[in-house]
């Protein structure tokens, strides 16, 4: 596509690229009660690029990140992601994190035509290519892994009373639907705020249902409430545990002592896990985490910023040396990524959800472990298929080839 | 006798000196060179128009306001190093103006409260005792919290808890505010009765002046912050000129 | 009698000159104002633009709000909420209408009629009680958006239909145009009112509740007026937060936000309109300083963090520093120290 | 039945730890007429002392000391190097000076501790005591249960039966006559925040394990829920906080219950609009004060 | 101070007023006749200010019935400024935010039931009124040059008639004065006297000061413990023996 040159090489005129330098811009919260976890991811990401950067960059440009805390404040995000756009004329937004903060600022995004990649959540907000044609998704959105989730029980613990725990938003309500696709209405439906740290009741009442598996769509602390509140009232269910939810090491320490409740849970993921030692990628992001991010302790949130990372790369090496706004998100339409990723994403014309399936796990020995084969699915009534394509390794510099 | 207000009572060993105290508020200040003495047993009252600097002599003297200099010696002692809170332990005891009782407390708090600080619980419990003995309406209102009383009642729980302290000097602002005449006149009985009994010193604001200079030994006119005149209470009740200056009766 | 005039007179020689304090009239404030931000916005860049915008937003509400807790003594815990009410009674109307006055116009209406009922039931409450009862509405408004989640769209909130800006505006200073308009009519009204009568009654109830009830002022009534006006203010100021955000959702209506609002217009200076602006002004820099402040630092674990504390000590230093608030910060201070 | 059974426990154990943290409250607003909104801040600031302690040392016990301890400690810290300094002529001074605290001790924990959820032990096994298939009351209920407890009956004692509690409440409502009647009214506030601090602490270590773990924000919460049940009660009273606390843990378990969770703030609400319109000073308020 | 409308009476009877076990007023009886000065003495805690508080709606008694003007009346706060009924508080009870100037206007409510207010309409007109009569009552009681100053550091006796001026500057019909005397010196007692005497209105005055009550005062009520021990002429309550008994002493 040779429309991007109209722009000019390397005149300037594309906010936040230069000849020798890409800024691009993230809202993420470091502070608050949300940033438990979340905190780490930028870092990676920023590792992942400084890496790259002393690689030589990309097309010649070194990646500036710019990460604003927005304390997970939909009225903060609004005010960094303006400062980001407005003030330091960043080049894109890159996996702005969160449901609620992120919406907030698609129509702003719009409006100035500023890229918006690779949005953290798992909301189908993001997958509206008509309405916000520069924003796509990353995660595989709620309701996808609801249906994937739903078929495990469906396929494996037929017969037995599922029931469900979420929380009361739309990451609750689009996994609920998701599994509901597969499994038809749930024995027992109970749900949480995040403002009330209690789900003593909730469990309760599942326990008085006599629920036999619980789906839980929680995020990571709910988990850990959870299970150990059902522990408490010796209420000992199989639990299926959204991915948003179920890193295990983030779960096991809020369990603390009681980590051991965690074996057998079931989860999914679809990116690989830092226990899987011998995936390269894992090799490769620990040996960047090692170097560019302070030793930070190598968890899955750091797979995810840097495979974030890596997305971000694989993006401006598609766009060409004439970098242009419209260049890039042209890029990522066309797709053709393969990263790190156990099922492909799905990006296309018409489709601007992320990861389009996910591959379950089972905590063994306090690791979660892969199991069976990767699936995918749409948040539609499309039916949940086995995929059998292999990953790719990486480029042994970490720089996908242009 | 006619004394010089400006010659101080140097030879006689007075309980309290003060020396040159300027005091007030902020920039100007309300008192200027203040001079003066009380000896044991002796009841000076202070006398001067409204705003004259009465209320600021008292609690200059106990510390509430700060003196920007001049000397105050109590017992031989520079009261101006003492903080407030070791006021009641130097054996002074200041009833202020709008007598003060802690109205979330009840009457038997606010007077227990009064004898907290002394080492002698047995006699503060007689103290106690007395002061219920003293004001026998205080005693019909023990559990009352302080926001309930009437204002004599207050009034009278503010003095009974000075007394309770025991105290060595009495600092008193307007103790008949509020007070029914007799109440007043059994109040200025036992001032005369402690001078007597205990060699009480006490330094009496009263705007009733007659009344206070009926119980008084020496009296202090104030007038703009300085001391105009100082004489026998005798004298003071004789001086026309003067009355008709500064007392207005 | 002659003669104690006199001594009365001579007495209060030793007393200050007791003089009268001349001000303008506020509309002259407010065409300062006006002026000002007029020619602002001419020259700002957007994002400053949007910051002076974001300012005029918050004066709206810091203004009612000072005059609720400084001038009446009631102290809310529960205006962040007030601003929710406003801005989604803003988005709903707005998305129905699509007519700008009207949606300003319901905001306005609904959170006066919230204001009534909160007011009713506060005027009987004071210091911490009506603190823990506005606090429980602080926390009850934004859960309101998921048990309605039909209309409210529970955590996600509604994103606002906005027309363009009229000519060739940019977008920021359209809002920052806006939002001053809002604030500077809110900060005259308020100014007009609190000169008068009202503002009269409104401190003598604050002052002591019984004299001013013997004066013939009805406490209660008074009480539930100052929350209603507080209350309109806030919705407006809600509202003017929905335009700068063209969406409002309950995350952006926290607790916090109740509890900065409180902060503001203390360190501001209680009670007085530059006090409320003071702090609107310190509501959108300081976050911002202490935030670039914390990115100097370098590290990761400390930004945010660093900026938190930056943020935390500001305040606690220019409390104990200007105790009357930074409005107060004059000749006056100094002069009425007091030990 | 059996439900409400499960959710009456539930909902005790939770109000008990919400009693304690308003314990803190109360014995602050009596020793400083103060609502200390830094209190939660500092209490998890003692847990993460704890947290280290027991870390090094193994031992939850010296953990759950050091904690007291710390809490005292900085109960003194924050009263004599700031609190003291702060204008009083506006009782909101304090309550924004407070509010700087939060965000300083949020800010210095996050740099030290990070922003993650710490795992918090406890000395006694959570899993409930089962009778007839309904789960009652854990063992570290009960702790929870005698710790608050003892520590009304103490505050209790303190304010009604020594001369400190006597001299900590005529310091706190008027400290000009309480230092005429030789009340060392600083040292009677230093005492106030170092005992509130202490027993915020303590409910810091009862309250942290029941919820999502240690984090610098962890009590911001339970402040809410806290003070709402010291308003509740009434803020002058220990025996009013307990209520207090135990009425709003069971109404929220009941209702999170029955009907729901995004119902319970409003039910809140409620319980304070009902309470309150009939006693403006909370449930346990003393006589109302004449007018004139 | 003239009026067109006619001062109504005030009538308490038989009123009851217990707080808890204590009885503060025990069956009360008072008629207080249009123009008349009318004392209520007693002993600290006889209930007088209760009186007060009963006759300003701030204590409803538990039995009795108070009628204004020859009607069954309710008090209420607020309400009696309009009716014409000013009363000041035992000490002081100033509004420290506001001048003095500012605290008398409180007061000034620029125009009362019955009488055409005089700037009529308009609120500016009202305001300017309301100020005149402000400044006329501070004139009054000669603290008009304390206007703008803020009462709180002001001398005590300058408070109480700060006070008092508030109280004047409603215009009242009847005037309630709580220890009017209390902290004034012999000259201003005096003045007090003349004030009250010339006042042409209706007076209820509670007061210790015995040479300013026997002075000014038409009938004198003396309560004891909450009940009625004598009601008459200052002479012949001088004369009381219970009177003197009870409340005034040897020393008076
Ligand atoms: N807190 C204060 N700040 C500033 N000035 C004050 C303060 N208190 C009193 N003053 C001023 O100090 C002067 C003396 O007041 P003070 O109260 O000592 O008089 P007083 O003789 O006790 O009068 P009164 O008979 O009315 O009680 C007055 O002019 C008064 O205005
Ligand atoms: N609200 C109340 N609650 C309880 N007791 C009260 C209340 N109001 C008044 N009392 C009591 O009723 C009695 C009468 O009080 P009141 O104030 O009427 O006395 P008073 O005659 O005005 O006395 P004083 O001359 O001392 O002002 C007092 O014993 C007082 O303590
Ligand atoms: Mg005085
Ligand atoms: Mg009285």
């Amino acid at each position: 596509e040779g429309s991007s040159s109209k722009s000019g090489s390397g005149g300037g005129s594309v906010p936040g690229v230069t000849d020798s330098e890409v800024v691009v811009g993230t809202h993420m919260p470091l502070t608050g009660p949300a940033a438990a976890g979340y905190a780490k991811i930028s870092p990676a990401t920023k590792a992942y690029f400084d890496f790259v950067n002393a690689g030589g960059g990309i097309h010649g440009r070194k990646i500036t990140y710019q990460v604003k805390d927005d304390a997970y404040n939909p009225a903060t995000t609004q005010q960094v992601v303006r400062e980001l756009v407005l003030q330091d004329k960043v080049f894109a937004i890159l996996n702005g994190l969160g449901t609620a903060t992120h919406s907030g600022v698609l129509d702003f995004l719009k409006t100035n035509r500023v890229p918006d990649l690779f949005v953290a959540s798992g909301s189908r907000t993001w997958n509206q290519p008509d309405k916000y044609p520069q924003t796509f998704g990353f995660n595989p959105d709620y309701t996808v892994e609801g249906k994937i989730l739903g078929s495990y029980v469906k396929q494996n613990l037929a017969g037995k009373r599922a029931c469900f725990l979420g929380q009361d938003d739309d990451f609750g309500r689009d996994s609920l639907a998701g599994i509901e696709k597969i499994l038809g209405p749930v024995a027992a439906e109970q749900s949480y705020v995040t403002s009330s740290p209690n789900v003593g009741p909730q469990m309760g009442a599942l326990k008085a249902a006599g629920c036999e598996v619980v789906l839980l769509a929680t995020i990571p602390g709910f988990t850990a409430l959870s299970i150990g509140t059902a522990a408490k009232i010796g209420f000992k269910p199989q639990f299926v545990v959204s991915n948003v939810g179920a890193d295990p090491a983030t779960v096991s320490k809020a369990l603390g002592a009681a980590a051991p409740l965690l074996e057998g849970v079931v989860s999914a993921n679809y990116l690989p896990l830092t226990t899987d030692a011998p995936n390269p990628w894992i090799q490769l992001f620990k040996k960047v985490n090692d170097q560019y991010n302070g030793g930070a302790e190598f968890d899955n949130n750091v797979v995810y910023g840097m495979s974030v990372a890596y997305l971000f790369v694989q993006s401006l090496q598609a766009a060409g040396r004439d970098l242009t706004r419209d260049g890039i998100t042209a890029a990522v339409r066309r797709n053709g990524f393969q990263g790190p990723g156990l099922v492909p994403l799905r990006f296309s014309d018409k489709d601007h959800s992320g990861y389009g399936g996910q591959q379950l796990t089972r905590i063994e020995g306090g690791k979660a472990v892969f199991f069976g084969q990767a699936w995918t699915t749409d948040d539609a009534d499309g039916a949940v298929q086995p995929y059998t394509g292999q990953p790719v390794t990486p480029p042994q510099n970490g720089i996908p080839a242009a | 006798m006619a004394v010089n207000p400006d010659e101080p009572y140097r030879k006689q060993s007075g309980l309290l000196e003060v020396e040159d105290l300027t005091a007030g508020y902020g920039a100007a200040p309300v008192l200027h060179d203040v001079r003066f003495t009380v000896r044991p047993g002796q009841i000076v009252a202070v006398l001067g128009a409204n705003g004259a600097g009465k209320t600021t002599l008292l609690r200059a003297l106990s510390g509430l306001v700060e003196a920007d200099h001049g000397r105050i010696v109590f017992d031989g002692e520079d009261l101006r190093d003492v903080k407030v809170e070791q006021m009641v332990r130097r054996g002074i005891a200041h009833v202020p103006e709008g007598r003060g009782v802690v109205t979330e407390l009840t009457v038997d708090e606010n007077l227990r409260l009064g004898g907290l600080w002394r080492r002698d619980r047995a006699d503060a419990a007689r103290a106690l005792d007395e002061v219920y003995d003293l004001f026998p309406a205080l005693a019909q209102r023990r559990a009352s919290a302080g926001h309930q009383l009437s204002g004599g009642e207050r009034q009278m729980l503010a003095l009974g808890r000075a007394l309770i302290g025991r105290p060595r000097l009495l600092l008193l602002d307007e103790p008949s505010l509020g007070l029914a005449p007799r109440i007043t006149a059994q109040i200025l009985a036992l001032l005369r009765e402690l001078r007597d009994r205990t060699g009480l010193a006490v330094l009496l604001v009263e705007q009733n002046v007659r009344s206070a200079l009926s119980v008084a030994d020496e009296g202090i006119v104030l007038s703009l912050g300085r001391v105009v005149t100082r004489n026998s209470a005798a004298d003071l009740r004789d001086d026309a000129d003067l009355r008709h200056a500064y007392l207005g009766f | 009698m002659t003669d104690v005039r006199e001594k009365r007179a001579t007495e209060a020689v030793q007393s200050k000159a007791f003089k009268r304090k001349k001000t303008p009239h506020p509309i002259w404030y407010a065409v300062a104002g006006a002026v000002l931000v007029a020619a602002l916005t001419h020259y700002l860049p957007p994002f400053r633009n949007y910051q002076l915008a974001t300012v005029g937003a918050y004066f709206t509400v810091t203004a009612g709000l000072t005059v609720l807790t400084g001038l009446n003594g009631q102290l809310s815990l529960g205006h962040g909420a007030l601003m929710a009410t406003g801005a989604y009674t803003f988005a709903l109307a707005q998305n129905r209408w699509l007519a700008l006055p009207l949606s300003f116009a319901a905001a306005l209406l609904v959170t006066t009629l919230a204001g009534v009922v909160i007011g009713l039931a506060a005027a009987r409450l004071r210091g911490p009680y009506l603190a823990g009862l506005t606090l429980a509405v602080a926390v009850v408004v934004p859960s309101v958006t998921s048990t309605f989640d039909d209309t409210f769209n529970s955590d996600m909130g509604l994103s606002i239909a906005l027309d363009p800006p009229p000519g060739a505006v940019a977008m920021e200073q359209w809002q920052a145009w806006l939002c001053w308009t809002g604030a500077l009519i809110t900060a005259l009204l308020l100014a007009v009112l609190v000169r008068g009568r009202f503002g009269r009654d409104l401190r003598a109830v604050r002052d002591d509740e019984t004299a001013a009830r013997l004066a013939g002022v009805h406490v209660a009534r008074t009480q539930v007026l100052a929350f209603v006006v507080s209350a309109a203010c806030a919705g407006l100021s809600g509202a003017l937060f929905a335009v700068l955000a063209q969406s409002v959702s309950p995350g952006a209506f926290p607790l916090t936000l109740s509890l900065f609002l409180v902060m503001a217009i203390v360190i501001g200076g209680l009670g007085r309109l530059a006090g409320a602006l003071c702090g609107a002004v310190l509501l959108v820099a300081l976050p911002a300083l202490a935030q670039t402040a914390g990115e100097r630092s370098g590290s990761q674990r400390l930004e945010g963090n660093l900026a938190l504390v930056i943020f935390g000590v500001v305040l606690v230093v220019v409390m104990l520093a200007a105790p009357g608030g930074l409005a107060s910060l004059r000749l006056s201070t100094i002069f009425r120290r007091k030990r | 039945m059996d439900r409400f059974f499960y959710l009456t426990f539930d909902g005790l154990s939770r109000g008990a730890v919400y009693a304690a943290f308003a314990l803190a409250l109360v014995l602050i607003w009596r020793a400083a007429r103060i609502v200390n909104f830094a209190q939660g801040a500092m209490a998890v600031a003692a847990v993460y002392v704890a947290y280290s302690v027991t870390g090094a040392t193994g031992s939850y016990w010296l953990g759950f000391a050091a904690a007291l301890v710390f809490g005292l400690l900085l109960g003194i810290a924050v009263e004599k190097a700031v609190m003291r300094f702060v204008d009083h002529s506006s009782p909101l001074n304090g309550v924004v000076v407070a509010l700087g605290l939060v965000l300083i001790t949020q800010g210095v924990l996050g740099m030290v501790y990070g922003n993650e959820y710490r795992p918090v032990t406890t000395p006694f096994r959570r899993d409930a005591f089962d009778v007839g298939g309904i789960a009652l009351l854990s063992r570290y209920d009960v702790f929870v249960f005698a710790a608050v407890g003892a520590v009304v009956v103490a505050l209790t004692l303190l304010f009604t039966r020594t001369a400190a509690g006597l001299r900590m409440r005529a310091a706190a409502f008027a400290p000009d006559v309480s230092r005429l009647l030789g009340v060392p009214v600083g040292g009677m506030l230093t005492l106030g925040w170092a005992l509130a601090a202490a027993v915020g602490s303590l409910a810091g270590m009862l309250v942290v394990p029941t919820e999502l773990g240690l984090h610098p924000t962890a009590m911001d919460v339970v402040f809410v829920s806290a003070f709402t049940a010291a308003v509740v009660g009434g803020l002058d009273s220990p025996i009013g906080a307990v209520t207090g606390g135990l009425i709003v843990g069971l109404l929220l378990s009941y209702v999170s219950g029955y009907l729901g969770a995004t119902v319970a703030p409003m039910a809140v609400l409620l319980l304070l609009v009902v309470v309150l319109l009939g006693r403006p000073g909370g449930l346990f308020s003393s006589s109302k004060a004449r007018l004139a | 101070m003239s009026t067109k409308t006619p001062v109504p009476e005030l009538v308490l009877d038989q009123i009851t007023v217990r707080f808890g076990g204590l009885v503060a007023l025990d069956d009360v009886s008072l008629r207080v006749p249009a123009g008349r000065i009318v004392g209520v003495i007693g002993p600290n805690g006889a209930g007088k200010t209760t009186l007060f508080n009963v006759i300003c709606g701030f204590v409803t008694p538990s039995a009795g019935q108070i009628s204004l003007g020859g009607r069954s009346w309710k008090p209420r706060p607020h309400r009696l400024n309009r009716l014409g009924i000013a009363r000041t508080l035992q000490g002081v009870g100033q509004f420290g935010g506001l001048t003095v100037l500012e605290n008398v206007l409180v007061g000034a409510r620029g125009f009362r039931s019955g009488e055409e207010p005089a700037g009529r309409g308009w609120p500016a007109g009202r305001a300017r009124q309301s100020e005149q009569d402000a400044l006329a009552a501070l004139e009054r009681c000669g603290v008009a040059e304390y206007a703008h100053a803020y009462p709180g550091t002001l001398p005590y006796a300058v408070r109480k008639r700060i006070e008092l001026a508030r109280a004047l500057a409603a215009r009242p019909r009847i005037l309630m004065l709580d220890e009017p005397a209390g902290g004034l010196d012999t000259d201003e007692i005096h003045w007090l006297a003349g004030l009250i005497k010339t006042a042409g209105t209706t007076v209820l005055l509670v007061e210790h000061h015995m040479d300013l009550v026997m002075s000014v005062c038409d009938e004198i009520l003396v309560l004891d413990f909450g009940k009625p021990i004598a009601l008459g002429t200052p002479a012949g309550i001088r004369a009381n023996e219970k009177v003197t008994e009870a409340y005034l002493g040897t020393a008076a």
